[in-house]
């Protein structure tokens, strides 16, 4: 879709934030910067499907910071300090986010390259941590490289005996460029970077970045692709939700439930290469379209759906009626409601603390309008109610893979797209992949060439999450509390 | 081995009299093991104190206060027993307060003189009344039976506070951290002692036993042990831990005469001997580890000039002897064989354990059993103390720069602390020939029946081989280590601890005092009122806090809500009574006047 | 010490065990096996006494007491999504402790009892018996949901039995088959009142009813 | 004691532990429809492990390195005086406290050289080893003394040897402390619901959190020590219930020996059925867990106390008891 677009003075940016902030249904989506000289802010707003893109030309390297009045936006300063070598000014949290601290000075990879980064930006990247003063605390130190088959990431637990009192989390170890390559290459071979930001949410990225180049085309896809797109994006959906409910099983200790949910998951990504050819569904989706019809396999998909169903229901039920699995998730790593919308959560974790915001109602595409799942909402924001929306979500996208699969219209698969993409323009994609929002923004120059992809993963919101909702408990709880959350570190790190 | 020496000395009513039995032999000579090793800690010690304490008042007091210990052992009658338990008391005051400049040695001063007080006056009043029963003041004409119980449980409770015994414990872990560490290990490791042995002189001896004192001793005993152990192991101060810890054993060993006099009463010889023994060979396991551990602080004070564990760590590596020594007494004070503390814990669960088998008492068997589980427990959590005293202070990586330059202590305090070491070695070791022994005393003292102690020698020596466990388990490290681990040493690589690719732990990152024992201290949370205080600031403390400020809070429930109540309605009412002091004669020539009518018609009346 | 006893105390022992946890399902397993083992001790005793009639009385109980009532109970446990009980007033270990001091307690107790038909050897079970209806009564007293509330009132109706059962030779089989009825219906209209306390006051916490004396 | 059992006692002391952690380990994995590794796979550990040149830390004192050897010579010795098996030597010192001080003093030191080096995952590891063993030492502790009681004797020999048996309360008695011990050892041995031993987290762990700066052989020595640890307690427990089933029925030494090790089998079988379908506690509820454990002891002392009852009955002097 294509935003509105409005020009502002960057004193005026905060103002209006919030200001739209006050309005029900708006949120932020995005702020970030296009080449250092701006800043720009994308406004969602739920109820209507409205997106706004606010510019701000700034005049020097630094701006007083909008995390001060609206805290949502620390994670998103500290990526722009990261990436642009902005300063935000006042800001209380500044240190480095998508960038490792281990790349000692700022190199900003996506500033400009004609403007120089002034001294004072030189500083010393060292990762300061908030520190807790009193004799019993101390402090646990927990990765980058974990015990597990899981992607980098180090936390800083203070602790007083079995109580965490605050969770540090330090990321940045992955980050490959993936916003700066895009630039770089022929737009048409861009859906590959673009998929690789999270290989588990490829899929969703794959879409979101066809919506994004579409809605620059003005292209609509054919209903028969867009209906594939959205079997796609809900078996990865199914597909994954199942694996993180294995993981949880594993983290209680619950063996026997984790191996069997595990093999489940197998067979949903067997649905996966059913209809794409690859398990995780990469490179399926592309703009304009589906790369490949599975029209054969499509009682193949039928059965090993129904099967699917079959097996998970008794499996569900196992896990969720065990009161001992109960008690365990129950009031763990509890989010409060009104915390969780300052920060802007968004899918699993926002909706288990009751804000009813889902992409595929806020903004349906492909089959969605049409057929779209009731949202699964909790009251609690426990570890328990992300569970329970996690297996609400399982079914739903049961029943809509069904639903799909009944009538999927015929016709073509994809469309052919034009050779060049408009000059100065802007396009959005935003998807629900199964972590939440995923935003991909695409601004082009005069040339007609890309200038700014953005690419805003769910994790980007909830990590802030994470570390509060640790507060308060126990150390044992946090391998449970950083499974229900089950954010991504590539997709944040990008 | 009897002695009895009558002097023509007389404190107004009874001729200073002494007399030394083997009971009292074994006190006398574990007070001059306790004293020899804190004579030759004492001088190098006090050189670190140098400017804050007066020599020449430190020396006169403590030899007065040894001399006041030794005389109180030896005393034959009530008024001798009195004098020098004064003179005792008194001087172990002083020495409390020998360190001027503190505020807190003021306070511990206080508090302690004022225990010492009451004390002295429940016992006076005690033994006054047993005067009356009696009318002698020999300790050998007393008995225990019903008439005497009243006087008998005035002058136990007089006793408890001198031992330290829940409620009236308040005043030891203000008295002992502030104490020199010399006098800290007499303190603890003799002068409470003492009051165990006065409490064994005068209700064990007479050999009739009493159900209503046995109640009383078990009950408080073990709840002081209860009590004396968790609040060990919340405290960050190595002393006040050490003290805590006398607390507890101290309760363990009031428990067990509690045992003997009920055997006594109810005709139990065997139980009767078993705790007898128990609670004797605990006290002076107790004066030995805990004088060890009270000394090897002693060295880290005095190399480090702090007792606070969170300036502690990795002491070890520079002060290797004093740790030792103090790894010893640590070992000893969880009761792990074959060291000494496990021999006399061993006898005191035998003691409990033998009621139930011996079917008799309906309620002495669930009172065993519970005290049972809760020796089981007892042990569970020294275990936990002792472990975070030890390893916290010496083990880790330093917590403070000054650990850097902290020396290893001098001969002279290395060899007070070595042979208390080698002493505890010993006993444990030796046990078997120990506990015949002490069963020897109370044979020549009481003449039980022939068949409980034969029994008893029989049953002790197979039970405890500690000897030979100890020599097998020697051989076998020696050989593991040798076989496995000693010969792969070309092969060791010295490495940073895991620290998860940051190049170098902060001090921070290792178990602190507090930490380690917090899911304890939160078990216990509502008699230690253990709460935990956060300060949060910053600008936006709901979403940035800046500075948090954590800091946990432990008050005795006793002291808040019994004794600082107490204190301050005395304090209101002393405040009442100074009007009556007005600084006028004649208001005074009233008082005189009313008291001399008072006491003409209470004369009349007689 | 005969069957009768043996399978008495194992009732005693699954009724304590139950205190130690809060979790609805595992009670109700827990009581499941507590009627079980009792319905078994009336088999014992039907065999001691010659009284065949008991073996009717064992095999109801085990249809309707161990098996159709906590099956019901768990059902409703899981329609109105009540998993568990915090309990109130001690923590929940410490009331398991506190049913074992009451088993010894009722040791005396059941020697002093003044007995109608006094055998040596039903002492035991009239000290599990009492002790079940202590154990009843404790676990109704520190626990908070309503559920639970049923569950302990069922414990202490066992224990009612098995005073019944050891201390007399078993009451007519009429009697036995008649209060039976009543513990069905009774658990029934529970069950239902249960599902009416969830409806009106979102939430079946007993020590939140004292708001009702307003109205 | 003649030269065959001692000759069984020793075969069975070499194999068992690693035949019954690999036991586990393996029917863990079938229970979870994977083929599993090897039942000797623990056996290979060691012997890979002995191999290994060892790191250890620069903080480390030599407590360190002895700890591991002392440890497993206290198992060793712990082993021949417990009788776990139904061979029994009649070794002096065999007594109830000072078995279990023996093994306080194994945790002692375990927790002593998990802080020496200073580590945060081995404080915490040994943080939660004191907290849960103050918490579990009653519950082991009078689970034996049950049987002492009922034996009047506290050496485990004479009351694992059969001397006396009177029907079902003392069945009872041995249900119960068996119980009660199992219960207990699952908490000692770092077992689900407690601890998770299977668990990539080093957060949540307690024994593998303790032993994390431990590499090499000396790893093996603790890995040994451990796997003969939970042999022990679960011989202790299996002949605890061995001797219930003793006492209903005639057992001829033979099948009586077969069947003990085939109970230590069972209880690994049920270790193994439980990590695979428990959920682990969180950590404020594990006292919950360990109630039910001294609830089985206490329940054992009550019997016993009961049983001496009856027994003082029959002497005649029901008077002193009421």
């Amino acid at each position: 879709m294509i935003p509105v677009y409005k020009k502002l003075a960057i004193n005026e940016l905060a103002n209006t934030i919030r200001a739209d902030l006050e309005i029900e249904g708006n949120r932020v989506g995005l702020v970030t910067s296009i080449d250092g000289n701006q800043l720009i802010t994308l406004m969602l707003n739920t109820r209507s499907g409205n997106t706004v893109l606010y510019q701000a030309e700034l005049a020097s390297d630094s701006y007083t910071s909008l995390t001060t009045t609206i805290p949502q936006l620390h994670w998103h300063e500290r990526a722009i300090h990261d990436l642009f070598g902005l300063i935000p000014l006042g800001h209380p949290r500044l240190k480095p986010a998508i960038i490792n601290e281990s790349c000692e000075t700022i190199f900003a990879p996506l500033r400009e390259t004609a403007k120089p980064i002034s001294d004072k930006l030189l500083a010393t990247r060292d990762f300061e941590y908030l520190h807790i003063s009193g004799e019993p605390i101390f402090e646990l130190p927990v990765g980058p490289v974990h015990a597990g088959i899981i992607e980098p990431g180090h936390f800083m637990l203070s602790c007083l005996g079995e109580d965490v009192l605050n969770l540090e989390v330090r990321l940045g170890y992955l980050h490959r460029g993936i916003e700066k390559r895009i630039t770089e290459i022929p737009w048409r071979k861009a859906r590959f970077v673009a998929e690789a930001a999270a290989s588990d949410t490829a899929c969703a990225n794959a879409l979101a970045h066809a919506l994004a180049i579409e809605s620059l085309l003005a292209v609509e896809p054919s209903f028969r692709s867009q209906g594939l797109r959205t079997l796609a994006l809900e078996i990865e959906r199914l597909a994954m939700h199942i694996g993180d409910i294995a993981g949880m099983a594993y983290d209680l200790g619950y063996l026997v439930i984790a191996a069997n949910f595990s093999r489940l998951r197998g067979t949903a990504l067997r649905l996966a290469e059913l209809l794409s050819g690859s398990r995780f569904l990469r490179g399926y989706i592309c703009p304009g379209g589906v790369v490949h019809d599975p029209d054969r396999l499509l009682s193949e998909i039928q059965r090993t759906t129904k099967n699917l169903r079959e097996n998970l229901k008794p499996a569900l039920d196992f896990f969720i009626s065990n009161p001992a699995v109960y008690e365990r998730l129950r009031n763990t790593g509890k989010l409060s409601s009104s915390l969780a919308s300052e920060f802007g959560m968004v899918g699993v974790v926002a909706r288990a603390c009751n804000i009813a915001y889902d992409c595929r109602q806020s903004f349906a595409q492909g089959s969605y309008p049409k057929n779209h799942p009731t949202i699964a909402l909790q009251q609690e924001g426990d570890a328990l109610a992300r569970t329970l929306v996690r297996i609400a979500e399982i079914n739903s996208s049961l029943d809509l893979i069904d639903t799909i699969l009944s009538d999927l219209p015929s016709g073509t698969i994809g469309s052919n797209l034009p050779v060049d993409l408009p000059a100065n323009a802007i396009g959005i994609g935003i998807v629900e992949a199964f972590r939440g929002e995923l935003i991909h923004l695409v601004i082009t120059d005069k040339a007609g060439s890309i200038k700014r992809y953005a690419i805003k993963d769910p994790s980007f919101n909830n990590w802030t999450g994470l570390a509060i909702a640790m507060r308060n408990n126990v150390i044992a709880d946090f391998p449970i509390c950083n499974k229900s959350f089950a954010l991504s570190y590539s997709g944040h790190d990008l | 081995m009897h002695f009895s020496a009558p002097y023509p000395i007389y404190f107004g009513v009874a001729p200073l009299s002494l007399f030394l039995d083997p009971l009292a032999a074994i006190f006398v000579l574990l007070l001059l093991t306790v004293t020899m090793a804190s004579a030759i800690f004492a001088p190098s010690y006090l050189r670190h104190l140098t400017g804050k304490i007066n020599q020449s008042y430190f020396w006169i007091n403590m030899i007065l206060f040894i001399v006041g210990m030794l005389m109180v052992l030896l005393s034959a009658n009530a008024v001798t027993f009195l004098v020098f338990w004064e003179i005792m008391s008194l001087s172990s005051a002083a020495l409390v307060a020998s360190d001027f400049s503190s505020h807190k040695a003021h306070k511990a001063t206080i508090i302690y003189l004022g225990a010492t007080r009451i004390a002295t006056s429940l016992l006076a009043i005690g033994f006054l009344w047993y005067y009356s029963i009696f009318s002698s003041w020999n300790f050998v004409d007393w008995k225990l039976n019903s008439e005497s119980l009243p006087a008998a449980i005035l002058v136990a409770l007089g006793l408890c506070i001198k031992a330290g015994i829940w409620p009236f414990h308040i005043w030891l872990p203000y008295a002992h951290p502030q104490a020199p560490a010399p006098v800290s290990a007499l303190m603890s490791g003799v002068m409470i002692k003492v009051a165990i042995y006065a409490a064994i002189r005068l209700f064990v001896l007479p050999g009739s036993g009493s159900e209503e004192l046995a109640y009383l001793f078990i009950a408080l005993g073990m709840i002081s042990a209860l009590w004396g152990i968790v609040f060990a192991l919340i405290q960050t101060d190595l002393k006040r831990l050490l003290a805590y810890s006398s607390v507890e054993n101290i309760g363990l060993i009031l428990a067990s005469v509690g045992i003997c006099l009920w055997a006594q009463k109810t005709g139990m010889k065997e139980i009767a001997l078993i705790s007898f023994v128990a609670a004797l060979f605990h006290s002076i396991n107790h004066g030995i580890f805990k004088s060890l551990l009270f000394l090897s602080t002693g060295a880290i004070d005095s190399a480090m000039h702090s007792r606070e564990m969170k300036n502690l760590g990795g002491l070890s590596k520079k002060m290797p002897w004093t740790s030792f020594a103090f790894l010893v007494g640590a070992a000893s004070a969880c009761a792990l064989p074959p060291l000494s503390g496990f021999a006399s814990k061993w006898l005191i669960y035998q003691g409990f354990f033998t009621i139930p088998c011996q079917w008799h008492g309906k309620a002495m068997i669930g009172i065993s059993l519970v005290s049972i589980g809760l020796l089981a427990f007892l042990g569970g959590l020294a275990l936990a103390c002792f472990t975070k005293a030890f390893a916290i202070s010496f083990l880790g990586r330093p917590r403070s720069a000054a650990i850097n330059h902290a020396k290893e202590a001098s001969p002279s305090m290395l060899i007070a602390q070595l042979s208390l070491t080698l002493i505890t070695v010993l006993m444990g070791l030796l046990s078997p020939q120990i506990i015949s022994f002490f069963s020897l005393v109370y044979q020549s003292i009481l003449v039980p029946e022939e068949a409980a102690i034969s029994g008893f020698a029989k049953f002790v020596g197979p039970s405890l081989p500690l000897l030979p466990l100890a020599i097998v388990l020697t051989l076998l490290t020696c050989i593991i280590y040798y076989s496995v681990l000693f010969r792969k040493r070309k092969q060791l690589k010295l490495s940073m601890t895991w620290e998860c690719g940051y190049g170098g732990l902060e001090p921070t990152m290792q178990a602190t005092a507090g930490s380690f024992s917090h899911s304890i201290a939160t078990i216990f949370a509502p008699i230690l009122h253990y709460s935990t205080r956060f300060q949060i600031s910053g600008k936006d403390r709901r979403h940035f806090p800046e500075q948090i400020q954590v800091e946990t809070e432990i008050s005795s429930l006793l002291e808040s809500s019994i004794y600082s109540p107490i204190i301050n309605s005395v304090r209101l009412l002393s405040g009442h009574f100074s009007k009556l002091q007005a600084g006028s004669i004649h208001l005074y020539l009233l008082y005189v006047f009313i008291t001399l009518i008072a006491l003409l018609t209470l004369g009349a009346k007689s | 010490m005969t069957p009768l006893e043996f399978l008495s105390i194992a009732a005693a022992v699954f009724a304590i065990l139950m205190c130690g946890t809060g979790l609805l399902r595992f009670n109700l397993f827990l009581y499941s096996l507590q009627t079980f083992s009792i319905a078994l001790a009336t088999i014992a005793q039907s065999q001691q006494a010659k009284e065949p009639e008991l073996y009717f009385v064992a095999i109801a109980i085990i249809v309707v007491k161990a098996l159709a009532v906590p099956y019901f109970l768990s059902w409703i446990s899981n329609r109105i999504d009540a998993r568990s009980d915090p309990g109130i007033l001690i923590p929940i270990p410490i009331t398991m402790h506190a049913a074992i001091v009451l088993l010894g307690i009722s040791y005396p107790l059941a020697k002093s009892l003044p007995h109608i038909l006094w055998l040596s050897d039903s002492t035991v079970g009239a000290t599990v018996a009492i002790s079940l209806l202590f154990t009843g009564t404790l676990f109704m007293l520190t626990r908070r949901n309503a559920l639970s509330q049923i569950i302990g009132f069922l414990t202490l109706e066992n224990g009612i039995y098995l005073v019944a059962v050891t201390c007399t030779r078993g009451m007519p089989f009429i009697f036995e088959m008649g209060s039976l009825l009543d513990v069905l219906v009774a658990v029934m209209i529970a069950g239902l009142f249960v599902f009416r306390i969830k409806k009106s006051f979102e939430h079946i916490d007993v020590t939140q009813l004292d708001g009702l004396k307003e109205s | 004691m003649n030269f065959t059992e001692i000759l069984c006692f020793i075969v069975l002391f070499l194999v068992l532990p690693i035949l019954i952690s690999g036991f586990i380990r393996n029917l863990k994995a079938r229970l979870q429809n994977r083929i599993g590794s090897p039942l000797l796979q623990p056996l290979y550990n060691l012997y890979k492990l002995l191999q290994k040149s060892e790191t250890i830390s620069q903080d480390a004192s030599p407590l360190f390195r002895i700890v591991p050897a002392l440890n497993f010579s206290i198992m060793l010795i712990l082993a021949v005086l417990v009788p776990w098996l139904p061979f029994h030597f009649s070794l002096p010192g065999s007594e109830i406290f000072l078995v279990l001080y023996l093994f306080a003093a194994m945790r002692f030191f375990s927790i002593i050289a998990a802080l020496d080096t200073g580590s945060p995952f081995s404080a915490f590891g040994a943080s939660r080893e004191a907290t849960l063993s103050a918490l579990t030492e009653p519950a082991i502790i009078l689970s034996l003394v049950a049987l002492g009681i009922a034996y009047r004797t506290s050496d485990l020999n004479e009351i694992f040897s059969f001397s006396q048996s009177h029907g079902l309360m003392q069945v009872s008695i041995w249900l119960l402390s068996g119980a009660g011990l199992f219960l207990a050892s699952l908490v000692e041995l770092s077992r689900m619901p407690i601890d998770d031993p299977t668990t990539h987290l080093e957060l949540t762990m307690v024994h593998e959190a303790m032993v994390i700066e431990n590499s090499g052989p000396n790893l093996a020595l603790i890995e040994l020590a451990y796997n003969l640890r939970l042999v022990v307690y679960y011989g202790l427990s299996a002949q605890c219930f061995m001797h219930a089933l003793a006492v209903l029925f005639t057992i001829d030494h033979a099948t009586y020996v077969l069947l003990s090790i085939l109970a230590i089998f069972i209880l690994a079988f049920l270790t193994a059925a439980i990590e695979s379908f428990a959920v682990k506690l969180a950590w404020r509820n594990n006292p919950e867990f360990i109630a039910y454990a001294l609830t089985m002891s206490l329940l054992a002392s009550l019997a016993a106390i009961f049983q001496s009852a009856f027994a003082s009955l029959s002497l005649g002097n029901l008077g002193a008891f009421l």
